[in-house]
C-alpha cells in the first residue's frame, strides 16, 4: 500500500491529473487509468519494449519508471503519433504498407522507437535504426518486414 | 449480372494477393482490442497461490490472513472445489482428466496452483494471495524423465503408475535383421529441453454466469476445446457455453487446449460474479512450455549411403499433467521419423510424467524435437560416409508413390524442389574463406511434419441482402492473419469483393479442432468451398435454368438474386472433416494412415563460430515450405520467417532451467529471446507452388521451424568439426565441443 | 544446491559433537541468526536475515537435530519463510566428524541449500554465492569457538547440468537420509508478524 | 506504505536516508530500483528522489579532470563530445549498458549505487583509476570506484550517504578499450567485461590496468599480473602470458551466462583481445 500524490503530466498533448500511490509504475497509470492500450507491460523488466512510450522526446520503458518520478513532464504514447485529422504518421504507416506485424502486440513501441532514432538522427542509416531497435522484441519474428518499412523510410528521407 | 470477364478478373486479384490484414492500422497504432483489454461490468480480479514445492502433500490452507485483508471477497481451494455441488467434474484435461482447477490433495510442481484469490482490485487480490499459508508435507519429487521411469520413482498419479504418460511403437520390416548385415551402424542420442513459447500477451480469462449459461472471454487458441471440457466440468450442454476471443497478443501453441479457463470458470460460478485473472509473466513460464526430450537413433547404412534401418527411442518428458502428451507422444513417433525411406524401422516413442510445467504444445510440437535429431544424425552419416549432405539425402528422401513408415502410400511429395531451393540460395558447395578466429560453414535441414486425420471444422458463410458477407469460423487470429485469409478464399469460393466479407472473431458459433498445428488455410479452404458452393446452388435455385455451382466463370449477382426472391440473406454452412484412420487404435501397432496431407519445409543457413568463445552468429539463412497454393504473399513469408528467427530461440540460447525443481529462469531476463539483431539482415524465405490451380492449400506455419536447430547444429559441424548433440547449442556448448570438455 | 566445506578444529570429537549440540552456541556462528529459542529437545525457532545488497529478507523457522549417528554423524535441518520476498528456505546440514592422532577433529560438513520463491529465482548465481559465503562463514566461527584452525577446503554446487556427476550424487544420496529422518510436515508454515 | 519525497538539496536527502538505513532508498532513474520493486524484492518505505537537486547532472572538465554528475544518462555520458575525446572506453562501456530505453533513464551514479555485477561502466572506471564523490550526514568525502563496491549489490557507502559524481583524471598519453561479451542474445547483460588501460613511455610500457568485470561480485583488478609487463613492449608473449594468468587467477561466478569453466575461458580470450587494442 502506498500514500496517494495527485500529480499533473501531459499525455499526447493534454494535460490530465491523476491520483496514483507511489509505487505504481507509469505503465499502469496510462494503461489502467487512461485507457491508453498501446502501452503493454509485457516482461516488467524494461527488457521487451512493449511498453515503450516517449517521455519529452526520448524512448523509456514505462514499466520502469514510477509515475510519480514523471509528475508534470510531457508523456507521448503511440495513439498520440497519429496526426491530427487521425491518418497514421508517417512511420505508423510505412509499417501498414509493409506489413510489418503480426500479433502486433510489440508494434506500438516498435513504431514509438523507429520515431525516436529518426528524430534524434534523421540521416540514420537502415543498420542504425537496426542498433537503435535492438532493445525492442517481437515473438511472431517481424524483423524482416520491419526492416524493410524502416529501408523505406530511410530511402523517403534521403529522397 | 456479373460478366464471366469480370469475374475471372476478380478473382485473379483476390488470391496470391498481399492484402493488409483488414484491422492493420488498429495493430500498428495499438488500439486493436486483445482479450487483456477487455472487461466486463462488474468483474472482479483473481490471483492465485502456488505451490513453492515441487511434490507435496496439502495439509491445510490457511486463508484467515488473506480474508482478513480489506477488499478481498473470497479464497477458493482445491478442497472447495472438490466438495462444490456447482462442480460435479472438477477434474479436466483433453486427454485424461487429471488435473483439477486447483490442486485437490497434493501439488505435482512448482507452480502448481493451491489457490485462488478473489478480490475487488488487481492488488488486493495480490496482497491478498501473498497472506495465504498452506501447509505441506513435502514427498520426494522427480525432474528428469529417465529418473521418473525407475521402479521406486517418486508416483505423481496414483492411477498411472510408473508415471506411464503414453507409449506407441511401429515396428515394420526386419530392423534386426537389417541391422546385423549393415555394412555401417551410427547410433548417437540427442536432447531438447523444455524452452517457453512467451507470448506476449499473458493468458487472460473473463468468466461470466447468468443463470446456467457461461460466457468466457479467452487468450485461447482451441476455443472448441474449453467449450467441451468446460461443459462437462459444470455438467451443462456446451451448446450453454460460449467462448469468445479476440485477436490474440502471440499464442505459438502456449494458448492450446486449457490453461487458466477452469479455475476462473469455477470461481464466477461458486461467486456468483464475473471473475478476470490475467497472468504474470512469471507464470506463463509456469503454465506450458514445450516437451523437453530425448531421442536416441541407431541407423544402418549401405555402402552407397542408403538407409537400410533405424531404430528410435524416443522419450518426451510430459510434466506434471497429461494435457496433450499420451497423444502427442504418438505424433512425436511419427513426427520422429523423417523425410526419408526406411525399409526397416522400429520406433518406440513415450511420454512420463514429472514434477515439472505441464507441457502441452508448442510451435512446430514434437517435430522441432525430432528433426533436431534425424537431420542432426544425416549429416553425421554423410560426415562417416564421406558423402556431401545434400547428396546423402538426395539418395534418401521419399517421393510421390513411396510408402511411409507406417505403411500410407505418399502423395504431394516435393523434398527435392525444398532442398535444391535452399541449397541454390545458400550456395551450397561454394565455401568461403574463414577469417582469422572465425570458422564459416554452412548447413541444411529437411523435415516432414504430419497433419493429424480426424480433424474438424465448421463454417458458416452468410450473404446478406446488401450483399455484404458474414463468415462464422472458431478460427483464432493469432498474428498470422486467418480472419484475412479466410476473406480472401470466401472472396474466391464466392466470386464476390474482398471488402464486402468479414470474418467474425470466434464466438463458439461453429466448431473448429484448434486453430494449431497449421491446418487453418488448408481445411478452412475446403469448408469454405463447400459453404460457397452451397450459396452458390441455393442461388442457382432461385434463379432456374441457371447454373451457378463452382465454375469461376459463372458468379451471381446475389443482391439481385435475393432482392427478386424477397429473402435476406443465404446461408451455406460448410464442414472440413479429415477421415477418420485407425493408425493410432493400437498404440504398440502403428499402422496405415497416419497423415491427411504432408507439411514440408526445408532451411539452409551459413554460420561464423568464434572458436575462442564458441559465439554463433548466423550470417545468412534461408528457409522453403511447400505452399501448394498461396492465398496472401506476405503471410506466408511472414510465416516462413517468422518461424525461422522463432526456431533461433530454442537452438542457440532459450532453456527453461530447473534448479532444485524449480524453475530459475522465468523472466526474459534470464531467458532472453533474439532480438533483431540476433537475426540475420539477409534472411529469406520461399513459398513453393503447385501449378496445379486446385492444388491443396498447406498451411506454412511451422515448416521452417523444426529444421533451423539442425541446420545450424550442421552448419557448426562443418565449420568446426565439433557436433552439438543437446539444444539449446550455447556458446558454452559449441566451445566445449570444439575443445572435447565434457559437461 | 550443494556446499561442502571441510575443516579441522584443535579439539576431540567430543567436543564438536557439544558444540553442535549446543543451538543457541551453534546458531550464534550463523550469520544474521536473530530470536533463537528452543521450542523442545530437538527443536527451536529462529528468524534468518539474508541480506543481497537492497534486498532484505527475513526467514522465519525453525531448526531441528539429529544427534542419533552422534558422534560420528550431525545432522541438521531448517527451514523458512520470508514474506517480504514471499520465498522459502530450506537448508540440511550434515556434518561427519573424523577424529585425528593429534587430538584434532575433522569436519566434513555438506550443507544443501534450496531457495524458494522469488528470492529463488533472483540471479541463481548470486544466491548460491552468497550462500557459500554464509557456510563459510559459519565454518570459521565454528572453527574459532571450539578453538580450531581455518578451513581447509570449500566447494558449491549447482544441482543442475554444471554439476560434477559426483556432487550429485552426494546430493541424492544426501536427500535420501534427509527424507528418512525428517519425515515431518509444516516446512513454511509460519506466522508473520 | 511508499512514500515519495523530492528533497531540494542533499543535506535533507542525506538526513531522510539516514533515518531508516534499509527502509528509505534513493531513487535517481529508478530502473534498477523499480525493477526489484516490481519483482516484489523490495518495499520501501520512502524514496528519495534526487531529481530536484541541483549540480548532480552534466559532464564538466577542467585541466585535470573530467568529472560527471550522479544523474548523468548512459546517453548523455555516451554521446558526449568530451567523454568520447578523454574517456573513449567509458563512452564505449556507456553505449552497450542494457537498451536506448535503459541508457535514456538510467544514471551513472544510479548504475555505481546498484552495484550489479553484470555491469558495463564499473569495470571501464575502476581501470581508470577514477574516483567517486560522496556526500553523507557527515559531510562529503572521495574513494576510488574500486572501493566502492565490496559485494553483490553491495557497496561500502555508509547510511545517508549519495554518490555525487564521479571524476578521472585526463591523460593524453593513456588508452584504454573495454571489450564486451554477451554469451546469448545481444539483449544480455555481459557474460564477463573487460577493460585495458595502459600507458606508454614511448614504446614501454609504463602503466598497466586490466579489470575483470560481470563474471566476478566486484571488478577485479590485476596488477600483480600485470607488473610483469610493465617496461616491456606488450608483444604477444606478454599479452598471453597475461590473458593465461588471469584467466587462472579468476574465480567466476556461475549461472545462466555461463559456468566457471567457461568464464574462465572468456576472460583469458577478452584480456587477449583487450590487450591487443592497447597494444603499440
Amino acid at each position: 500500500m502506498s500514500s496517494n500524490s495527485q500529480l499533473t503530466l501531459s499525455v499526447n498533448g493534454n494535460h490530465v491529473t491523476v491520483e496514483v500511490p507511489a509505487d505504481e509504475a507509469l505503465v499502469h497509470t496510462l494503461r489502467d487509468r487512461l485507457g491508453l492500450r498501446s502501452v503493454r507491460p509485457t516482461c516488467g523488466l524494461g527488457i521487451c519494449g512493449t511498453c515503450t512510450v516517449q517521455l519529452d522526446g526520448v524512448v523509456v520503458s514505462s514499466c520502469l519508471l514510477l509515475t510519480v518520478q514523471v509528475s508534470g513532464r510531457s508523456i507521448r504514447t503511440s495513439e498520440g503519433l497519429t496526426n491530427d485529422d487521425g491518418s497514421l504518421s508517417r512511420v505508423q504507416q510505412a509499417f501498414v504498407d509493409n506489413g510489418a506485424y503480426q500479433c502486433a502486440y510489440c508494434i506500438p513501441g516498435m513504431v514509438m522507437t523507429v520515431e525516436a532514432c529518426f528524430a534524434e538522427s534523421p540521416n540514420a542509416s537502415v543498420e542504425e535504426v537496426r542498433e537503435y531497435l535492438a532493445g525492442n522484441l517481437c515473438r511472431c519474428g517481424t524483423y524482416v518486414s520491419i526492416l524493410e518499412a524502416v529501408t523505406e523510410l530511410v530511402k523517403g528521407e534521403r529522397e | 449480372m456479373t460478366t464471366s470477364a469480370d469475374t475471372l478478373v476478380r478473382r485473379a486479384r483476390v488470391l496470391g494477393v498481399s492484402l493488409p490484414m483488414p484491422d492493420a492500422a488498429d495493430r500498428v497504432v495499438g488500439t486493436l482490442e486483445y482479450t487483456v483489454d477487455h472487461s466486463v461490468e462488474g468483474m472482479v480480479h483473481a490471483r492465485l497461490v502456488r505451490s513453492p514445492y515441487p511434490h507435496a502433500r496439502i495439509i491445510d490452507v490457511d486463508v484467515s490472513g488473506a480474508l482478513a485483508e480489506d477488499g478481498v471477497l473470497r479464497v477458493v481451494t482445491g478442497a472447495d472445489i472438490e466438495t462444490a455441488v456447482e462442480i460435479p467434474n472438477p477434474f479436466f484435461g483433453l486427454t485424461r482428466r487429471d488435473q483439477a482447477p486447483l490442486a485437490i490433495g497434493k501439488v505435482r510442481y512448482v507452480g502448481d496452483p493451491v489457490a485462488l484469490v478473489v478480490a475487488e482490485t488487481p492488488q488486493t487480490a495480490r496482497a491478498g494471495a501473498e497472506s495465504v499459508l498452506v501447509d505441506y508435507d513435502e514427498l520426494a519429487y522427480v525432474v528428469d524423465p529417465k529418473d521418473a521411469l525407475v521402479p521406486d520413482a517418486p508416483v505423481l498419479h496414483d492411477e498411472w503408475p510408473g508415471n506411464e504418460c503414453g507409449e506407441w511403437r511401429l515396428d515394420r520390416g526386419d530392423v534386426d535383421g537389417a541391422m546385423s548385415n549393415a555394412t555401417h551402424l551410427f547410433e548417437a542420442t540427442y536432447t531438447s529441453p523444455m524452452a517457453n513459447a512467451v507470448p506476449f500477451e499473458p493468458h487472460v480469462a473473463i468468466a461470466v454466469w447468468v443463470d446456467d449459461f457461461l460466457e468466457v472471454w479467452t487468450a485461447t487458441q482451441w476455443p472448441s476445446a474449453v467449450r467441451g471440457e468446460l461443459a462437462h466440468m459444470f455438467d451443462i450442454d456446451p451448446g450453454k457455453v460460449q467462448v469468445r476471443v479476440f485477436p490474440l497478443g502471440g499464442g505459438y501453441g502456449a494458448k492450446s487446449q486449457l490453461k487458466i479457463e477452469p479455475v476462473v470458470a469455477a470461481a464466477a460460478r461458486m461467486m456468483g460474479r464475473p471473475v478476470r485473472l490475467e497472468l504474470d509473466r512469471d507464470e506463463v513460464f509456469l503454465t506450458t512450455g514445450k516437451h523437453p526430450a530425448r531421442m536416441n537413433i541407431r541407423t544402418a547404412v549401405d555402402a552407397e549411403g542408403r538407409f537400410i534401418a533405424r531404430e528410435i527411442d524416443l522419450l518426451y518428458n510430459g510434466g506434471a499433467y497429461a494435457v496433450v502428451t499420451p497423444k502427442a507422444v504418438a505424433q512425436g513417433l511419427l513426427r520422429s521419423i523423417g523425410p526419408y525411406r526406411f525399409p526397416n524401422i522400429r520406433i518406440r516413442s513415450r511420454g512420463v510424467y514429472t514434477n515439472t510445467i505441464p507441457s502441452g504444445s508448442f510451435r512446430g510440437a514434437m517435430t522441432n524435437q525430432a528433426a533436431f535429431a534425424y537431420e542432426s544424425h544425416a549429416d553425421e552419416i554423410a560426415a562417416g560416409l564421406g558423402i556431401d549432405p545434400y547428396e546423402l539425402r538426395e539418395r534418401n528422401l521419399l517421393e510421390d508413390g513411396d510408402l511411409f513408415a507406417s505403411g500410407q502410400v505418399m502423395h504431394d511429395i516435393h523434398f527435392r524442389e525444398l532442398l535444391q531451393d535452399v541449397a541454390k540460395v545458400i550456395g551450397w558447395g561454394k565455401e568461403r574463406a574463414s577469417p582469422a578466429g572465425k570458422a564459416i560453414g554452412k548447413g541444411l535441414a529437411v523435415i516432414i511434419k504430419t497433419t493429424p486425420p480426424g480433424t474438424r471444422s465448421e463454417v458458416r458463410v452468410e450473404v446478406h441482402a446488401d450483399g455484404q458477407v458474414l463468415v462464422h469460423t472458431n478460427s483464432v487470429d493469432m498474428g498470422q492473419g486467418v480472419l484475412g485469409t479466410l476473406a480472401q478464399l470466401t472472396a474466391h469460393h464466392l466470386g464476390v469483393d474482398i471488402e464486402k466479407v468479414r470474418v467474425r472473431d470466434p464466438d463458439s458459433s461453429t466448431f473448429d479442432s484448434m486453430t494449431a498445428g497449421s491446418r487453418t488455410t488448408f481445411v478452412a479452404d475446403h469448408a469454405i468451398g463447400e459453404a460457397c458452393e452451397s450459396i452458390r446452388r441455393q442461388a442457382a435455385e432461385i434463379v432456374a435454368g441457371r447454373s451457378y455451382g463452382s465454375d469461376p466463370g459463372t458468379t451471381p449477382d446475389y443482391e439481385e438474386i435475393m432482392r427478386e426472391a424477397s429473402i435476406t440473406a443465404l446461408i451455406g454452412e460448410g464442414v472440413y472433416q479429415s477421415t477418420p484412420s485407425d493408425a493410432l487404435s493400437n498404440p504398440l501397432d502403428v499402422k496405415g494412415e497416419v497423415a491427411d496431407h504432408w507439411h514440408q519445409g526445408a532451411v539452409a543457413v551459413e554460420v561464423a563460430v568464434d572458436v575462442e568463445t564458441g559465439k554463433v552468429e548466423i550470417l545468412r539463412c534461408h528457409g522453403a515450405a511447400w505452399a501448394g497454393r498461396v492465398v496472401n504473399p506476405i503471410r506466408a513469408r511472414q510465416q516462413s520467417e517468422g518461424s525461422i528467427i522463432f526456431g533461433m530461440g530454442p537452438a542457440l540460447f532459450e532453456e527453461v532451467i530447473f534448479v532444485d525443481g524449480q524453475v530459475s529462469n522465468p523472466n526474459l531476463s534470464d531467458y532472453m529471446i533474439p532480438s533483431i539483431v540476433d537475426v540475420p539482415i539477409n534472411l529469406t524465405s520461399s513459398s513453393l507452388e503447385s501449378p496445379d490451380p486446385d492444388a491443396d492449400i498447406h498451411g506454412v506455419g511451422e515448416m521452417t521451424i523444426p529444421a533451423v536447430a539442425p541446420a545450424i547444429a550442421n552448419a557448426i559441424a562443418r565449420a568446426t568439426g565439433a557436433r552439438v548433440r543437446d539444444l539449446p547449442m550455447t556458446a558454452e556448448r559449441v566451445l566445449r565441443a570444439i575443445l572435447g570438455e565434457p559437461e | 544446491m550443494l556446499i561442502e566445506e571441510a575443516f579441522s578444529v584443535d579439539a576431540p570429537r567430543a567436543e564438536v559433537v557439544r558444540f553442535l549440540l549446543d543451538v543457541p552456541r551453534m546458531g550464534a556462528c550463523v550469520p544474521g541468526v536473530e530470536d533463537l529459542h528452543r521450542v523442545d529437545d530437538a527443536r527451536y525457532e529462529a528468524t534468518l536475515v539474508v541480506r543481497v545488497g537492497p534486498i532484505q529478507a527475513r526467514f522465519r523457522g525453525d531448526v531441528s537435530i539429529d544427534a542419533t549417528g552422534a558422534p560420528d554423524t550431525i545432522v541438521a535441518s531448517a527451514s523458512g519463510r520470508d514474506s517480504t520476498t514471499g520465498s522459502v528456505a530450506q537448508v540440511r546440514f550434515f556434518a561427519d566428524l573424523v577424529e585425528s592422532e593429534d587430538g584434532s577433529t575433522e569436519i566434513r560438513s555438506a550443507s544443501d541449500v534450496t531457495i524458494r520463491g522469488r528470492l529463488g529465482q533472483f540471479g541463481s548465481g548470486v544466491v548460491a554465492s552468497t550462500a557459500r559465503e554464509m557456510v563459510k562463514t559459519f565454518a570459521q566461527c565454528a572453527g574459532q569457538e571450539i578453538g580450531g584452525v581455518a578451513p581447509s577446503a570449500s566447494r558449491s554446487s549447482n544441482t543442475q547440468g554444471i554439476a560434477p556427476v559426483v556432487a550429485r550424487g552426494v546430493l541424492s544420496w544426501l536427500r535420501e537420509i534427509w527424507s528418512r529422518i525428517f519425515r515431518r510436515r509444516g516446512q513454511v508454515r509460519s506466522r508473520d508478524e | 506504505m511508499t512514500r515519495f519525497v523530492e528533497p531540494r538539496d542533499l543535506q535533507e536527502a542525506c538526513a531522510i536516508l539516514a533515518d531508516d538505513e534499509w527502509g528509505n532508498k534513493v531513487i535517481s532513474g529508478g530502473t534498477a530500483l523499480v525493477l526489484m520493486m516490481r519483482q516484489g524484492l523490495i518495499a520501501p518505505s520512502t524514496l528519495v528522489s534526487i531529481g530536484r537537486i541541483d549540480d548532480l547532472d552534466g559532464i564538466r572538465k577542467d585541466d585535470s579532470r573530467i568529472t560527471i554528475g550522479a544523474r548523468t544518462t548512459h546517453t548523455a555520458i555516451a554521446a558526449s563530445a568530451e567523454v568520447q575525446r578523454w574517456l573513449p572506453s567509458l563512452a564505449d562501456a556507456c553505449s552497450r549498458v542494457g537498451n536506448v530505453r535503459v541508457r535514456n533513464v538510467g544514471t551513472l551514479g544510479g548504475n555505481l549505487a546498484e552495484a550489479d555485477y553484470a555491469a558495463d561502466p564499473p569495470t571501464v572506471l575502476v581501470g581508470l583509476d577514477a574516483l567517486c564523490h560522496v556526500i553523507g550526514p557527515h559531510g562529503a568525502r572521495v574513494l576510488p570506484v574500486a572501493d566502492l563496491a565490496t559485494g553483490f549489490y553491495t557497496t561500502s557507502l555508509g547510511p545517508g550517504e549519495i554518490i555525487t559524481g564521479v571524476s578521472v583524471l585526463i591523460d593524453e598519453h593513456r588508452v584504454s578499450v573495454y571489450e564486451k561479451y554477451v554469451s546469448r542474445s545481444s539483449e544480455d547483460r555481459p557474460c564477463v567485461g573487460v577493460s585495458a588501460t595502459a600507458r606508454y613511455d614511448g614504446t614501454s610500457l609504463d602503466q598497466l590496468n586490466v579489470v575483470v568485470g560481470a563474471a566476478v561480485a566486484v571488478p577485479r583488478r590485476f596488477d600483480e599480473v600485470t607488473a610483469s609487463a610493465l617496461g616491456g613492449t606488450l608483444d604477444e608473449t606478454a599479452r598471453r602470458d597475461i590473458a593465461a594468468a588471469i584467466g587462472e587467477a579468476i574465480d567466476p561466478i556461475e549461472d545462466a551466462r555461463g559456468s566457471a569453466w567457461y568464464r574462465r575461458k572468456v576472460t583469458a580470450v577478452l584480456v587477449k583481445r583487450a590487450l591487443e587494442r592497447v597494444s603499440r
